[in-house]
């Protein structure tokens, strides 16, 4: 039951989940030492990504002029000197064949690995709370149709159908914003699934059907008794998609259909890097490990993210406790 | 084991840590002699509960604090080893819990579930486990039981998921059984039945039964003595029959006296039913299950006048919340007409819930909430709005500057004020009351309800207040309709109903009901054993 | 049942034209010269002309699609030049380009990415299932943290990146296993699964993550039911309560999530094939986009897109087997 | 490690009609110059019969037709099977770029005019089966190439012979070609529209294949095409992704000089990994160690390894394919109709970044001409726009302003996003950052491969400034200058590949004056001599030619790597 799945990917129930304010959320996130730590990271891979032409300016390279004096031409541009050529001037070395600076690719590289994936999930998001809402509003007939769409996005393979329509795209049409439409338009139906299950849970719930006898539209409820409900899985769900963005742009970049030269990405350096394993590793190695580094804080801030909102899974003496405890009481109903 | 007794507890302490500490139970001692039967009777928060769990050391490694001394069939449960504990667990001590759906594995057969309890504390085959299993369920009553024992808790009726763990308890031959609201999840009928069955074993089996409940009249039928707690300390305690008939203490009395009674004086002067403000003909709502169609409300036709109160009383399932749902508007009839003092707008009906909690949305707050019916109808002045929001939290009694205090703030009586308020906002002519009380402590409860009593007179308000409680039915309500299976199976005065039923449903439903009276109790209990077997 | 077989089988046909075409039409606005392709770089206009008309890409769009809705019911005849050739229903078309029948060229194909899917499945299962019972079991013990931690890590890890990493070390510098080519199980069973190790390997180490996440979630959900609670209460062993009613509690989402994740693996191992030369569907499909390939194209993610919807079916009827309480709908 | 590799046809059109048939045919070696590549490489000792050879390949043999292979000599592994008229000498470096008999007794008799000739089979020449092979059935195997089924070919049979523009094949025509005439079983004559005195080297291709009628199965030909080398098919499954090639007892090595067969047996897997095959090459274990690859290259990042560990580079064979990498323009579109702005983009390009992107000093070799430097092509060395190794700005500036270009110059350059680095977007980049250093801001427009090869192909959309890159069909400057500067040869509904849309009067009677000649030497040095006048043009900015490097088994003896092909010959190498 993939509704299910994703259920139990997002936590709770709507109903169950407490008023809980932005101020008690970030008090429960910084409960989480791991949380935070992953938050520092991604907080300054987000800060390099934004600060990357100082950073290059105080490096004194950009990501883009070559230097062929710096490779061994005859050895396939093997870059001269130890650790792929790193020194003063070229703080990780430089790129085999080119010679371009490696650490400027790495910075203006984050920029696009994080703001793809940024964007791929604001319109994943978007898209899916658009969908699933009306889906769990509309009538049996517009659920059935929206149901079956969200089917039919499930059905899509991502990697194929990006490839497809990249292709079909004219090539003037900037490709980091390409890719993140692309992403979004073919990935939004585990959004949508768990955005239409949790509203037809809000739909049967008291408050809402108070909303009602109070004479709201339909969408006005929607709006003003659902969508702040629908926060928290939405939220939790999107926390876990944005590192699953960077992976896929990364691997479209790997397929060669990624962010187009001269622009870095990670995923196109991975790509140009992973011949040159044994001839320059840092090369690999330093794109392969960043990447590793900002999923894992992604992931790790996610899970933060999702304790955080769904207290249920706060912790486990708590769990207990509330299991030793609940239903104490209520209805005989 | 010293003189005799099952139960030793002294200076029982309890502490929830946390943010803020909870101090559950305090300084609690009493003590259950062999073969008898004590009731922890309190309402929620009393620490009944927590110090049913202390007794089987179900607090260990939860964080939870206890203190004193506990001594359970002989095992100092605060000194015991894991293993010690888990020896007493079931085989000396077992517990039986509320829900019964909830608390049995929904995956496995019941019969299996037993009989891994079973070999938990014994050394026999998994086939003699079997064989007791079944031979428990059969004596708690569980028709076909070599069948039945290899179900799932999911094809069961509530009763008989009860009975089930009651017949786990049993396994072992416990010197205790622990029994922790074991009939509130059930209905009244079933109520009746678990509870002469507990009754019975304690009799039959020489069992200590311990009765956590927060039901007086369930106590009543069940006990030899009470004890009353409240806050995690004991208020009073004594024979069942004298702390019920002459309570000493004060809250003890004022507990019982919010408990609604079927034999209390009527309140209410019958009011002679003005112009219709509601009439429905020939309801009836299907709901579609798979591919089988359902029928929740079936031909129901009933009509509210101008200020009056009727009750619909029903058990689960019997349509009743469904029907709630068809008078306000939010459900659509799938056949039949509803005519609100001449037109079929929906208009003017509002309605209390059941759940304060879910009825509130936990993200806006109260004043929001109250006010939302104003806004809709197009009132946009704040001030206005503002004024009447308060005027309105006033007139269900709370503090009007709580307007931007959020649901969560509030205890369970002040949020379902709140409901109430929202209801009132728009001058409705009719609130339909969809067990509005049934969430609530008895005290809380009688408040709640004479708040309602009072809004009406002053406001001319019709009510629908639909219940499972009898007793709470009688209290409000001018005429009374049972519903059973999606019917109205009878419908009349309060009077009429309560005094004279003619159907054997009706019969039956105010013959489960529990007493205050123990000595009446027993009555009831001998003439009910009759009904069944008549 | 049937009901519920039923509906989901008009589902699924409905979700498979919808995605055939869109592909339709997708690929009809897809720049390149399909019969220029197909016939050649110096092919003359005359000549890709008459391919063109050969692979009827003059017909409008509708009726292309029409003959390709027909070929599935009815098969199709082609020309093979001396003669005529059949094309048997369900019949997918033919390549543009290799001339293949497509069911062929998927019949060719599935065998490899089966290979692959099933391996690794089996391995992730395992290692998944048997990770999220131990963090459970030692859970609030620093083996629990290590776990957690490595299901992250695995989690984190792109496969192209784990993969990379596998080859750099047992095959290239450790040198204990052979660069990963596909041998056919039928030809040589040992050979098929040293090559295939490494490929089930990464697979499984990012998959069996999301196994060991949910088994655990799964069991410490249960943990914290009634139910379980029920057991403690009659002196069950903390071990009989995780190995016993724990883990049933888990049977459920992870058979639901095998199952989906088995149907999608079918077109969505692209990555992995292609890391380490698994000439399999995901490739094939990958290589049939870029040549405009549009028989192939549709075939292949029809398949593909069947496993999933498949799966999808699979999944439910799973759980509610698994889970007695969920009523199939 | 994963690179997805593209399908043949597609890589056919992007790469230069020859060499893309990588696949099928080409490369060879000549050593670092032509003195290691005299000698044959590989482990020593006399080569000896038997054994079985493994082919490691990225693509599979699906077109395993003679009428649809579009090879350079007759390709690698179909010539092992199919024989033709004439064929490729078998020799190492330059020697090996001279045309020689095959099934034919001599190069063919030319009329007077070269616009008739006469070839006579040898005797003895048997199919697989046994039959005997006539020149009925090279006629109609050439005639089958002509069908739209069996599409693919190179367009010279089609543009030369009589008739051939409308025939439409034996399947549509079943009179067939009235240009082609077999008097009797031995002999064939061939009528062309015009003189072409390079017919010997046509006749290398694959299209002259005899294919016996009777077991002509069309479409389905390929799965077991009828053999008249010394291999026969013996299994071919997946679409050619697995060959077995087992003796042919009916070839009789007396009839074939070129064809050394000592293998008995052939095993071509392919669908393999770029990497994993050098990974195997250079592991060399077990059967690999008498393992070649047909299609595979080093790249640059194994060619670093490969230098560091003296024992694999003695396994690499290197060689020379007559092939171009260049920057084309298209004068229609503005600015590129002024010649100083193009002069100026010649000046500006700094080939040694390039030929960095490119792979490296090792991997590629500055071009300052169109043609490659190869005697057979009439090689002339020249260079009109010296930019020295790195560019010379200063020049280019001073170029566009007295174009009017003083405050700088954006430009667009199209490119594919094929990683073939050749006309893909490394190679742009160095491009871009090059120029630069002129003024000249250089635009990206990556088009993904198909919509490339459309583009640059068109008349209609061709763009002014892209990347592009040629290979000859045969080594010979004919096959190179034809297409790209024959103002007859611009297709304007068509694939187009005279990008500059060139046509000049002069250059076009020099071209048929040079088809005229059939002493193949003369011809060679009025080639050499036209591309030098029209490199004046600058039409193009030739940037590198390719040198190929490939690994090869330890136990691989007798490498033989021709100018004509630039890789290792499968039908000269022993295992044993």
């Amino acid at each position: 039951m993939s509704e299910a799945l994703l259920a139990q990917e997002v936590g709770t129930a709507p109903a169950a989940v407490p008023a809980s304010g932005a101020r008690q959320f970030w008090r429960r996130l910084r409960a989480q030492r791991s949380a935070v730590v992953a938050a520092s990271v991604v907080a300054f891979l987000v800060l390099v990504a934004l600060a990357a032409p100082l950073l290059t300016a105080l490096e004194g390279q950009d990501p883009n002029t070559f230097h062929p004096s710096l490779v061994d031409s005859a050895a396939g541009g093997v870059p001269l000197g130890s650790f792929g050529g790193i020194s003063a001037e070229h703080w990780l070395g430089v790129e085999p064949q080119t010679g371009r600076d490696l650490f400027a690719r790495i910075v203006y590289g984050a920029r696009v690995s994080l703001g793809v994936a940024v964007f791929a999930t604001l319109l994943q998001v978007f898209l899916g709370v658009v969908i699933g809402l009306a889906a769990g509003l509309g009538n049996r007939a517009v659920d059935q149709v929206l149901s079956r769409i969200t089917d039919v996005n499930v059905a899509m393979p991502l990697m194929v159908i990006a490839l497809a329509l990249l292709a079909v795209v004219p090539p003037e049409f900037p490709r980091p914003v390409l890719i993140a439409l692309v992403v979004g338009l073919i990935n939004w139906a585990g959004t949508s699934k768990i955005v239409r299950a949790q509203t037809l849970a809000l739909k049967s719930l008291d408050y809402v059907s108070a909303a009602r006898l109070s004479g709201w539209g339909k969408w006005k409820i929607a709006h003003r008794e659902m969508l702040p409900s629908l926060a928290a899985p939405v939220i939790t769900y999107a926390a876990l998609l944005v590192p699953q963005n960077i992976t896929v742009e990364a691997a479209l970049s790997f397929l060669g259909v990624g962010i187009k030269p001269p622009t870095p990405s990670w995923g196109q350096m991975l790509t140009d890097a992973d011949v040159w394993y044994q001839a320059a590793p840092s090369y690999l190695l330093i794109p392969a490990a960043l990447l590793f580094v900002t999923v894992l804080a992604l992931t790790v801030l996610g899970e933060g993210v999702r304790t955080a909102l769904d207290p249920r899974s706060q912790s486990r003496l708590g769990g207990v406790r509330r299991g030793l405890l609940s239903r104490r009481k209520g209805g005989a109903q | 084991m010293s003189a005799g007794f099952v139960v030793e507890v002294e200076g029982l302490s309890v502490t929830f840590p946390g943010a803020q500490e909870v101090a559950a139970v305090r300084d609690l001692s009493f003590s259950l002699p062999e073969g008898g039967a004590l009731a922890l009777v309190g309402e929620s928060g009393s620490g009944k509960s927590a110090t049913a769990f202390a007794l089987l050391g179900l607090h260990r490694g939860t964080g939870a604090r206890v203190e004193g001394s506990l001594k359970v069939a002989g095992v100092d449960v605060g000194a015991a080893s894991e293993a010690e504990l888990r020896a007493l667990r079931g085989a000396k001590a077992a517990m039986v819990f509320q829900d019964p759906l909830s608390s049995l594995d929904p995956y496995y057969a019941i019969g299996d579930q037993i009989a891994e309890v079973l070999r938990v504390h014994r050394k026999v085959s998994r086939r003699a486990a079997r064989a007791r299993a079944v031979e428990v369920l059969d004596r708690v009553g569980i028709p076909d039981a070599v069948r039945r024992s290899r179900s799932r808790p999911h094809e069961f009726s509530g009763g008989m998921r009860q009975r089930a763990l009651i017949a786990m308890a049993l396994a072992c031959e416990p010197k205790l059984l622990i029994a922790d609201e074991p009939t509130t999840a059930l209905d009244v009928t079933v109520q009746a039945q678990i509870l002469d069955l507990l009754h019975g074993l304690r009799r039959e089996e020489g069992m200590g039964l311990l009765l956590v409940t927060h039901d007086v009249g369930v106590a009543a039928e069940s006990v030899d003595e009470v004890l009353v707690m409240r806050e995690g300390r004991a208020v009073e305690r004594g024979p069942v029959a004298e702390v019920l008939a002459a309570p000493a203490r004060t809250y003890t009395r004022t507990l019982l006296e919010a408990v609604p009674r079927l034999d209390a004086p009527l309140s209410r002067q019958p009011v002679a039913a003005g112009d219709p403000v509601l009439e429905a003909v020939g309801l009836r709502r299907e709901f579609r299950q798979g591919r089988r169609t359902v029928t929740a409300v079936d031909d129901v036709s009933l009509t509210v006048g101008r200020g009056e109160t009727l009750g619909i009383v029903g058990e689960s399932g019997s349509g009743k919340t469904t029907l709630g749902r068809m008078l306000v508007g939010l459900l659509e009839p799938t056949s039949g007409q509803l005519r609100y003092g001449g037109t079929e707008k929906t208009s003017g009906v509002q309605m209390v819930f059941q759940d304060p909690v879910a009825s509130l949305n936990p993200r806006r707050s109260i004043g929001e909430a109250i006010a939302d019916p104003l806004r809709a109808a197009g009132e946009r002045d704040e001030k206005v709005l503002r004024d009447r929001v308060r005027e309105l939290l006033e007139r269900v009694g709370l503090d009007p500057d709580r307007y931007d205090r959020y649901p969560h703030e509030f205890s369970g009586g002040q949020r379902q004020r709140v409901g109430i308020a929202r209801a009132l906002a728009p001058s409705p002519k009719l609130v339909v009351c969809d067990e509005p009380v049934s969430a609530l402590d008895v005290t809380t409860q009688a408040q709640v309800i004479a708040l309602l009593g009072e809004l009406q007179r002053d406001l001319g308000l019709s009510l629908v207040f639909v219940a499972h409680d009898l007793a709470v039915v009688r209290q409000v309500s001018d005429r009374i309709a049972v519903m059973h299976r999606g019917r109205i199976v009878e419908q009349g005065t309060v009077a009429e109903v309560y005094g004279s039923p003619t159907e054997p449903y009706t019969k039956a439903l105010l013959a489960a009901v529990p007493t205050l009276d123990p000595v009446l109790a027993a009555v009831r209990r001998a003439a009910r054993r009759e009904l069944v077997a008549a | 049942m049937t009901g519920f077989l039923l509906r989901r089988l008009g589902g699924a046909v409905f979700v498979l034209l919808s995605l055939s075409v869109f592909l339709y039409l997708v690929f009809y606005v897809a720049p390149g010269n399909v019969a220029q392709i197909a016939c050649g770089p110096r092919c003359s206009p005359a000549q890709v002309a008459q391919v063109h008309e050969q692979l009827r890409l003059g017909d409008p769009l509708w009726l292309q699609y029409a003959h390709f809705v027909q070929g599935i019911f009815a098969g199709r005849d082609y020309s093979s030049g001396v003669g005529v050739l059949h094309c048997n229903a369900p019949c997918l078309g033919v390549s543009y380009q290799s001339d293949q029948q497509v069911t062929q060229l998927i019949l060719n194909k599935l065998p490899v990415t089966g290979s692959l899917v099933i391996g690794a499945f089996a391995l992730w299962l395992l290692l998944g299932v048997g990770t999220g019972v131990l963090s459970v079991w030692r859970r609030g013990r620093p083996t629990e943290r290590v776990l957690t931690w490595l299901t992250l890590a695995g989690t984190a890890t792109p496969v192209f990146v784990i993969g990379l990493l596998l080859i750099i070390v047992f095959c290239s510098t450790l040198q204990w296993l052979p660069f990963p080519t596909y041998v056919p199980f039928g030809e040589n069973p040992e050979q098929w699964a040293w090559n295939l190790l490494l490929a089930w390997v990464s697979l499984a180490a990012i998959e069996s993550a999301k196994y060991a996440r949910l088994t655990r979630s799964s069991m410490l959900e249960t943990l914290a039911e009634d139910h379980v609670r029920t057991f403690r209460a009659y002196g069950v062993s903390e071990r009989a309560l995780v190995g016993r009613h724990a883990l049933r509690g888990a049977v459920a989402p992870v058979i639901a999530l095998s199952a989906l994740d088995f149907g999608s693996m079918f077109g969505g191992a692209v990555l992995t094939e292609s890391l380490f030369g698994l000439p399999g569907l995901g490739r094939e499909l990958v290589e049939a986009v870029k040549v405009v390939d549009l028989p192939v194209v549709v075939g292949m993610v029809l398949v593909t897109g069947f496993f999933v919807v498949l799966a999808n079916a699979v999944a439910d009827l799973l759980y509610a087997v698994a889970d007695r309480r969920v009523v199939l709908s | 490690m994963p690179r997805t590799v593209i399908s043949r046809r597609v890589a056919v059109v992007a790469a230069s009609v020859a060499l893309a048939t990588a696949a099928t045919a080409c490369a060879g070696p000549q050593g670092d110059n032509a003195a290691s590549a005299s000698g044959a490489g590989g482990k020593a000792g006399a080569p000896q019969k038997g054994g079985t050879l493994q082919i490691l390949n990225r693509q599979p043999q699906t077109d395993f037709d003679p009428a649809r292979l579009y090879t350079s000599g007759g390709g690698n592994v179909p010539s092992l099977v199919f024989r033709t008229l004439t064929t490729r000498n078998r020799e190492n470096g330059a020697a090996g770029t001279k045309v020689v008999p095959d099934l034919a007794t001599d190069l063919g008799k030319p009329s007077k005019d070269a616009t008739v000739w006469t070839y006579t089979l040898k005797d003895g020449l048997k199919y697989e089966d046994g039959t005997a092979i006539t020149s009925a059935d090279i006629k109609y195997g050439i005639e089958r190439s002509f069908a739209a089924e069996l599409s693919g070919g190179a367009p010279y049979l089609r543009d030369w012979l009589i008739g051939g523009a409308d025939y439409q094949g034996p399947y549509k025509d079943k009179k067939g070609l009235d240009s082609i005439e077999v008097p009797d079983a031995k002999t064939i004559v061939f009528h062309l529209n015009k003189p072409e005195g390079e017919f010997p080297y046509l006749a290398t291709q694959t299209q002259t294949t005899p294919v016996p009628k009777a077991k002509d199965t069309g479409a389905k030909y390929e799965e077991h095409p009828v053999s008249s080398g010394p291999y026969k098919v013996v299994k071919n499954e997946n679409d050619g992704e697995k060959l077995l090639l087992e003796r042919n007892p009916h070839w009789d090595a007396k009839t074939d000089e070129e064809r050394k067969a000592y293998p008995d047996k052939i095993e071509v897997n392919s669908g393999l990994d770029p990497a994993v095959i050098n990974q195997r090459l250079s592991a060399s274990a077990g059967t690999d160690a008498a393992a070649v690859t047909t299609d595979n290259n080093l790249g640059p990042a194994e060619l670093a390894k490969v230098a560091g560990d003296k024992k694999l580079a003695d396994r690499v064979g290197t060689g020379h394919f007559g092939y171009t990498n260049y920057l084309a323009f298209n004068p229609k579109v503005k600015p590129f109709d002024d010649p100083k702005v193009r002069q100026a983009i010649a000046y500006a390009v700094d080939r040694s970044s390039v030929i960095n992107a490119a792979g490296g000093s090792s991997l590629a070799l500055p071009a300052t001409t169109n043609l490659p430097p190869q005697k057979s092509f009439g090689y002339v060395k020249y260079d009109h726009f010296p930019a020295g190794e790195s560019g010379n700005a200063a020049k280019a500036k001073e170029l566009l302003k007295e174009a009017g270009h003083e405050k700088g110059l954006t430009i667009t350059l199209t490119h594919s996003n094929a990683k073939d680095r050749e006309t893909s977007p490394e190679i742009a980049t160095a491009l871009q950052d090059a120029l630069k250093k002129a003024g000249i801001t250089l635009e990206l427009k990556g088009l993904e491969e198909n919509d490339y090869n459309d583009t640059i192909h068109s008349v209609k959309k061709q763009p002014g400034f892209f990347l592009a890159h040629w290979g000859a069909d045969w080594p010979s400057g004919g096959p190179f200058l034809a297409p790209l500067f024959d103002g007859r040869q611009i297709v304007k509904d068509g694939a187009n590949f005279n990008y500059a849309q060139f046509d000049d009067a002069s250059v076009n009677k020099e071209i048929d004056e040079i088809n005229k000649l059939t002493d193949l030497d003369a011809a060679a040095a009025r080639w050499g001599a036209l591309d030098k006048k029209i490199g004046e043009q600058a039409l193009t900015v030739p940037l590198f030619h390719p040198v190929y490097k490939r690994l090869y088994g330890k136990d691989v003896k007798n490498i033989v790597i021709s100018d004509w092909t630039g890789v290792l010959d499968v039908s000269q190498v022993a295992v044993k």
